[in-house]
C-alpha cells in the first residue's frame, strides 16, 4: 500500500502534515477515509487537507466529508441553544464541555469536529431542577431501566442520559468530571468558577480546565475509546492556549498524571514527539488499533483498557457486582 | 396559500375584508417538524418500530381526523390539492386555506399531513431495507 | 416564565416555500424543516422579530383578522408548538 | 480481508470485504460490465460474528463504514443479499452529496420518471417491466437528486425482486441475466435482475425529473393529483438523509415539489399499471 505503517499512525501523519496526504496511491487514501471514518475524524481530515490538489474522486468524499461535518455542528449548536433556552428561567448558565464547548467557542479543535451528545457541567445542588426543566422541555429518558437510573444517580457523575422526543439528539448533565466512585475527586465548584463565557447564558471550562477534562476523561475513566480523536482535542487546546499553568491546575484537580500522559501522546501522535513511558507505549498501542478497513484490531490490548477503565471507576467489590447485574440482565 | 393581494385585486375598491383566520381548538396542531433520519444514537435505532402509514391510494377520502376513509364516506373531505405561488417573507407568511375548501377540510388535510409523519424521516426506506434485527 | 414575550426566528434565517395550505419553512439556525398550517404562519408574522406578549398578540390578531374562535388556550398552545420547534423564542 | 470486490454503481464507488469466497465470485459475474473506481466512497464488510462462525453454520454479519448496530446475521447463502443490503445501508447512513430518495427511476426522452413509496408498492417491479418496453432503467431502490442541478443521478444496482415479482419479470425480460434464487430470504424469496448494458453505459447521464408516482399495487385502477404538502412529507419519509443535507435539502426537495407533477396510481395488476404510467407520460 506504499505506507510501511497501517494502522492509526497512518491517519495521525496526515493530520500533523497534510502535505503527506500527496503521497498516497489509491489503496492509501482507501484505507486513510476507512480509518477516519471508524474514528469519527473524516470532518476533521477533510478540513486539514482542503487546499491540496488531490484526485478528484478523494476531493469530492472529502468535500462532503466538510459539509456534513459543518451541517453536523449546525444542529449541535442548536442543541446548546434549545438547553439554554429551557434553563434560562432557573437562571442557570448552560457550561458546555467536550466537542459542544470546541464548537461553540470556535476553537481549532473544533473545526470540521463531529459532535455527538451534548454535554454540560452543573452544579449539584441544582441538579434536580437542571432534570425537571429539560423533561419540561422534550427531553426524555433514553433508558427507562430502573438499575442503570440508580447506577446512574448514585454513583456516576452525570444523571442518565436524555434525548429530545422530536430532535433525536442527547445531552448528558453532568454534575462533576468523574465518576464519584473513582479515586480521584476533582473539584467541580473551581470548574464553575473558573469557566469562561462565550455567549450570553453560555460559558466553557477554562482552557487549561478544558485540557484537564479531556486527560481525565481519557485516562482516569476512560477505556481510550475515541481516543485518536480525544488526543487532537488535546493537542489542538495546547496548541491554542499552550500549557502555562497546566501542571498547577491538573494537580489541584488530582490528575497530574493524566495530564502529563495527554500531553505527552497527543505530541508523540500529532506534535514534535515526546520521551514515552512503557505505559504510554501501550496507550498509543490501544489508541491506534484500527486498520484499512476501519476494523478495531488488537483485541488484547482493548480487552485489557477495557477492564482497566471499569476498575478506575469503581471498587473491585462494585466492579464484580455491576458486572454480575449486567450480566445477569443481559437480554442473550 | 392565496397571496393576499390576489384577494383584494379581484375584489374590486371594496374596504378590505380582513381574512378570516381560525385559531384551531385546543389538540389542533399547525406545526409538522421534519423529524432527522436515525440519528447516530442507537436509541433512536431501537425505538425505530414505527408502522407503515397507510399508502395514499387515489381513491380514499380524508376524515376529519386525517385517516384515510372509502371514498363517500360521511363527513369525510375528497383529496384536493393545486400549487400556488408567492415567496416573499411578509406575502409567504400570510397562511390561508386550499382554494376550494372549507375550514374543516383544511383542518381534517392537515390532520392527514401530520399523520404522514409518524416516525422519523427515511422510515420508509428502512423499512424496505428491512435488515433482519437482532 | 410569569409573561413572556414571544419573539419570531431572524427573518433571514428563514427559508420559506409556498405548498398549499401549508408553507414549508427551513430554519437555518437550526437546520430543521417544519410545515406549517395556519393560524402557525399568521401568529409568526404578527409577532415579528421585536416579539409581542399573548395577550397583545390576541388584540393583534383580533385586529388583522376575523377570528371566529379566539381562545386563549388555543392561542397559548400554537404558541407552545412554534417555541418547541424553535421558531418563536419566549424570553 | 481474503476477499475483496470494487464496483461503481452510478457516480458512488463500492469496495465489499468478505472472509468468504462465495459472494464476492457472485458479485464479480453480475457487475461484470460495471466500471471500478479508483478510491471508493464506501467500504462494506462481510464477516463473522464470532470466529467459529467463518465455518460452523457460517453466518454474514453486515458491517462498514455506517452499520446498524441491531442488524442481525444472515446465512452465507444469501452472502449476495447481504453484500447489497451492506452497500444500501452505506448509502442511506452516509449518502451526503445527492438527496437520496427511496425510489425507483426509470428514463425516457431524456427525462425521469420516479417511483416512491412504501416497500411492496411494487416500484422495482414496474421498473423492470418499463425497462423491457424500452425506458432506461436508471435505479430501482434510491433515486439521486443533485441539489445543485436538481437532475437526477442513475444508481443502476441489481433490481432485487421478491417472490411473485420474480416469475413476472423473468417472463417479460427473456434474455436478461439474473442473479441466484435466494429462498428464506427475511424478505422471501428473491432473485436479482442485472440492468442491460444499455442501463450501465449511460448511467453517468442525469436526467431532468418530469413525473412523480406514488404507485398503490393491489387496487382498483384510480388516479388523483398529490398536493404538495403530501409530496413534500411522504418524500422526507423516503429520503433517509434529507435532514443531514440541511439547507440544499431543502432546495433540492422544494424545487422538485414545485416543478414536477405528482400523481398516485392505483393499479390493480402489472399490465394495467404500465398502461397508466405511458398514459400519463405521454400527456404531460
Amino acid at each position: 500500500m506504499g505506507r510501511a505503517v497501517s494502522d492509526g499512525r497512518l491517519l495521525a501523519r496526515m493530520l500533523r502534515t497534510p502535505g503527506n496526504a500527496l503521497a498516497l496511491d489509491a489503496a492509501g487514501w482507501t484505507a486513510l477515509l476507512a480509518m477516519a471514518r471508524a474514528e469519527q475524524m473524516i470532518g476533521t481530515l477533510a478540513l486539514r487537507l482542503d487546499g491540496l490538489a488531490l484526485p478528484d474522486d478523494v476531493a469530492r468524499i472529502l468535500a462532503d466529508a466538510r459539509a456534513s461535518a459543518a451541517q453536523g455542528q449546525v444542529a449541535a449548536l442548536w442543541e446548546v441553544e434549545m438547553a439554554r433556552r429551557a434553563l434560562a428561567p432557573l437562571g442557570e448558565p448552560v457550561v458546555l464541555l467536550k466537542g459542544s464547548a470546541f464548537a461553540a467557542a470556535g476553537l481549532r479543535a473544533g473545526e470540521g469536529r463531529s459532535i455527538g451528545d451534548l454535554d454540560i457541567l452543573v452544579p449539584w445542588a441544582r441538579i434536580d431542577a437542571v432534570e425537571a426543566a429539560l423533561l419540561a422541555a422534550g427531553w426524555e429518558w433514553v433508558k427507562p431501566n430502573a438499575y442503570d437510573d440508580a447506577y446512574y444517580r448514585q454513583w456516576m457523575h452525570e444523571l442518565p442520559p436524555l434525548i429530545h422526543r422530536d430532535r433525536d439528539r442527547m445531552i448528558d448533565v453532568h454534575h462533576t468530571i468523574l465518576p464519584l466512585t473513582a479515586r480521584i475527586t476533582p473539584d467541580a465548584a473551581s470548574l464553575l468558577v473558573n469557566s469562561v463565557a462565550i455567549g450570553p447564558g453560555v460559558r466553557m471550562l477554562a482552557p487549561s480546565d478544558m485540557l484537564v477534562h479531556a486527560a481525565a476523561h481519557l485516562f482516569a475513566d476512560g477505556d481510550l475509546a475515541g481516543g485518536m480523536r480525544n488526543l487532537w482535542d488535546v493537542h489542538c487546546l495546547v496548541e491554542q492556549f499552550g500549557t502555562a499553568g497546566l501542571a498547577e491546575r491538573a494537580a489541584h484537580h488530582g490528575l497530574g498524571a493524566a495530564v502529563a500522559r495527554a500531553v505527552r501522546l497527543s505530541a508523540a501522535l500529532y506534535g514534535d514527539g515526546a520521551a514515552l513511558t512503557p505505559g504510554d507505549h501501550a496507550c498509543l498501542r490501544r489508541v491506534t488499533a484500527r486498520d484499512g478497513w476501519g476494523r478495531a484490531t488488537r483485541p488484547v490490548t482493548r480487552l485489557a483498557f477495557y477492564v482497566r477503565s471499569h476498575w478506575l471507576r469503581m471498587p473491585p467489590l462494585m466492579l464484580a457486582r455491576h458486572l454480575w447485574t449486567k450480566w445477569r440482565t443481559k437480554p442473550d | 396559500m392565496s397571496e393576499k393581494g390576489e384577494h383584494e385585486g379581484n375584489r374590486g375598491p371594496a374596504t378590505t375584508r380582513r381574512r378570516a383566520l381560525m385559531l384551531g381548538a385546543t389538540g389542533a396542531v399547525a406545526v409538522v417538524s421534519i423529524r432527522p433520519a436515525l440519528a447516530q444514537t442507537a436509541a433512536s435505532v431501537a425505538h425505530c418500530e414505527i408502522p407503515v402509514p397507510d399508502p395514499g391510494r387515489a381513491g380514499s377520502y380524508i376524515a376529519a381526523d386525517g385517516s384515510l376513509v372509502p371514498p363517500g364516506t360521511a363527513g369525510a373531505f375528497p383529496p384536493v390539492g393545486k400549487p400556488l405561488k408567492g415567496e416573499d417573507v411578509k406575502v409567504a407568511l400570510s397562511g390561508g386555506q386550499l382554494p376550494g375548501t372549507t375550514a374543516d377540510q383544511s383542518r381534517a388535510y392537515t390532520n392527514y399531513i401530520r399523520r404522514l409523519q409518524s416516525g422519523t424521516s427515511g422510515f420508509t426506506c428502512f423499512a424496505s431495507l428491512q435488515m433482519p434485527r437482532g | 416564565m410569569p409573561d413572556p414575550l414571544y419573539r419570531m426566528a431572524r427573518a433571514e434565517a428563514l427559508r420559506i416555500v409556498h405548498l398549499d395550505s401549508f408553507i414549508a419553512v427551513f430554519h437555518r439556525d437550526s437546520g430543521l424543516t417544519h410545515l406549517l398550517a395556519a393560524p402557525a404562519p399568521e401568529i409568526m408574522a404578527t409577532l415579528g422579530e421585536a416579539g409581542l406578549s399573548r395577550a397583545a398578540l390576541a388584540a393583534r390578531l383580533a385586529a388583522e383578522f376575523e377570528l371566529a374562535d379566539l381562545d386563549d388556550a388555543a392561542l397559548a398552545e400554537r404558541l407552545d408548538e412554534l417555541v418547541a420547534c424553535g421558531l418563536v423564542a419566549a424570553a | 480481508m481474503r476477499h475483496v470486490f470494487s464496483v461503481r454503481i452510478g457516480p458512488v464507488g463500492f469496495r465489499v470485504g468478505s472472509a468468504w469466497r462465495a459472494p464476492i465470485a457472485q458479485l464479480e459475474t453480475l457487475y461484470a460490465d460495471y466500471p471500478k473506481p479508483d478510491v471508493p466512497d464506501f467500504s462494506v464488510r462481510l464477516f463473522p460474528a464470532r470466529p467459529w462462525r467463518r465455518v460452523i453454520r457460517p453466518s454474514v454479519t453486515i458491517g462498514g463504514d455506517f452499520m446498524l448496530p441491531d442488524a442481525a446475521p444472515l446465512p452465507l447463502e444469501q452472502g449476495l443479499l447481504a453484500a447489497e443490503m451492506g452497500m444500501n445501508l452505506q448509502m442511506a447512513l452516509g449518502q451526503r452529496r445527492y438527496l437520496l430518495l427511496h425510489a425507483s427511476v426509470v428514463e425516457r426522452d431524456g427525462r425521469a420518471l420516479l417511483m416512491t413509496g412504501v416497500s411492496g408498492a411494487g416500484k422495482s417491479t414496474l421498473a423492470a417491466l418499463l425497462a423491457a418496453r424500452g425506458w432506461r432503467l436508471m435505479g430501482d431502490e434510491f433515486a439521486l437528486l443533485d441539489p445543485a442541478t436538481g437532475l437526477v443521478h442513475a444508481f443502476p444496482r441489481l433490481v432485487s425482486l421478491k417472490n411473485a415479482a420474480i416469475e413476472v419479470v423473468t417472463r417479460a425480460l427473456p434474455e436478461a441475466r439474473f442473479g441466484p434464487l435466494l429462498a428464506g430470504t427475511p424478505k422471501g424469496d428473491v432473485r436479482h435482475l442485472v440492468p442491460d448494458a444499455a442501463a450501465v453505459a449511460a448511467m453517468d447521464v442525469p436526467v431532468p425529473p418530469a413525473l412523480l408516482l406514488f404507485p398503490g399495487y393491489g387496487f382498483a385502477a384510480e388516479e388523483r393529483a398529490v398536493p404538495p404538502s403530501e409530496v413534500f412529507v411522504r418524500l422526507t419519509q423516503a429520503s433517509t438523509n434529507f435532514v443531514a443535507l440541511g439547507e440544499r435539502g431543502f432546495d433540492a426537495l422544494a424545487r422538485l415539489v414545485k416543478t414536477v407533477p405528482a400523481r398516485a396510481i392505483d393499479y390493480p395488476d402489472t399490465d394495467s399499471a404500465v398502461a397508466q404510467v405511458e398514459k400519463l407520460w405521454a400527456a404531460l
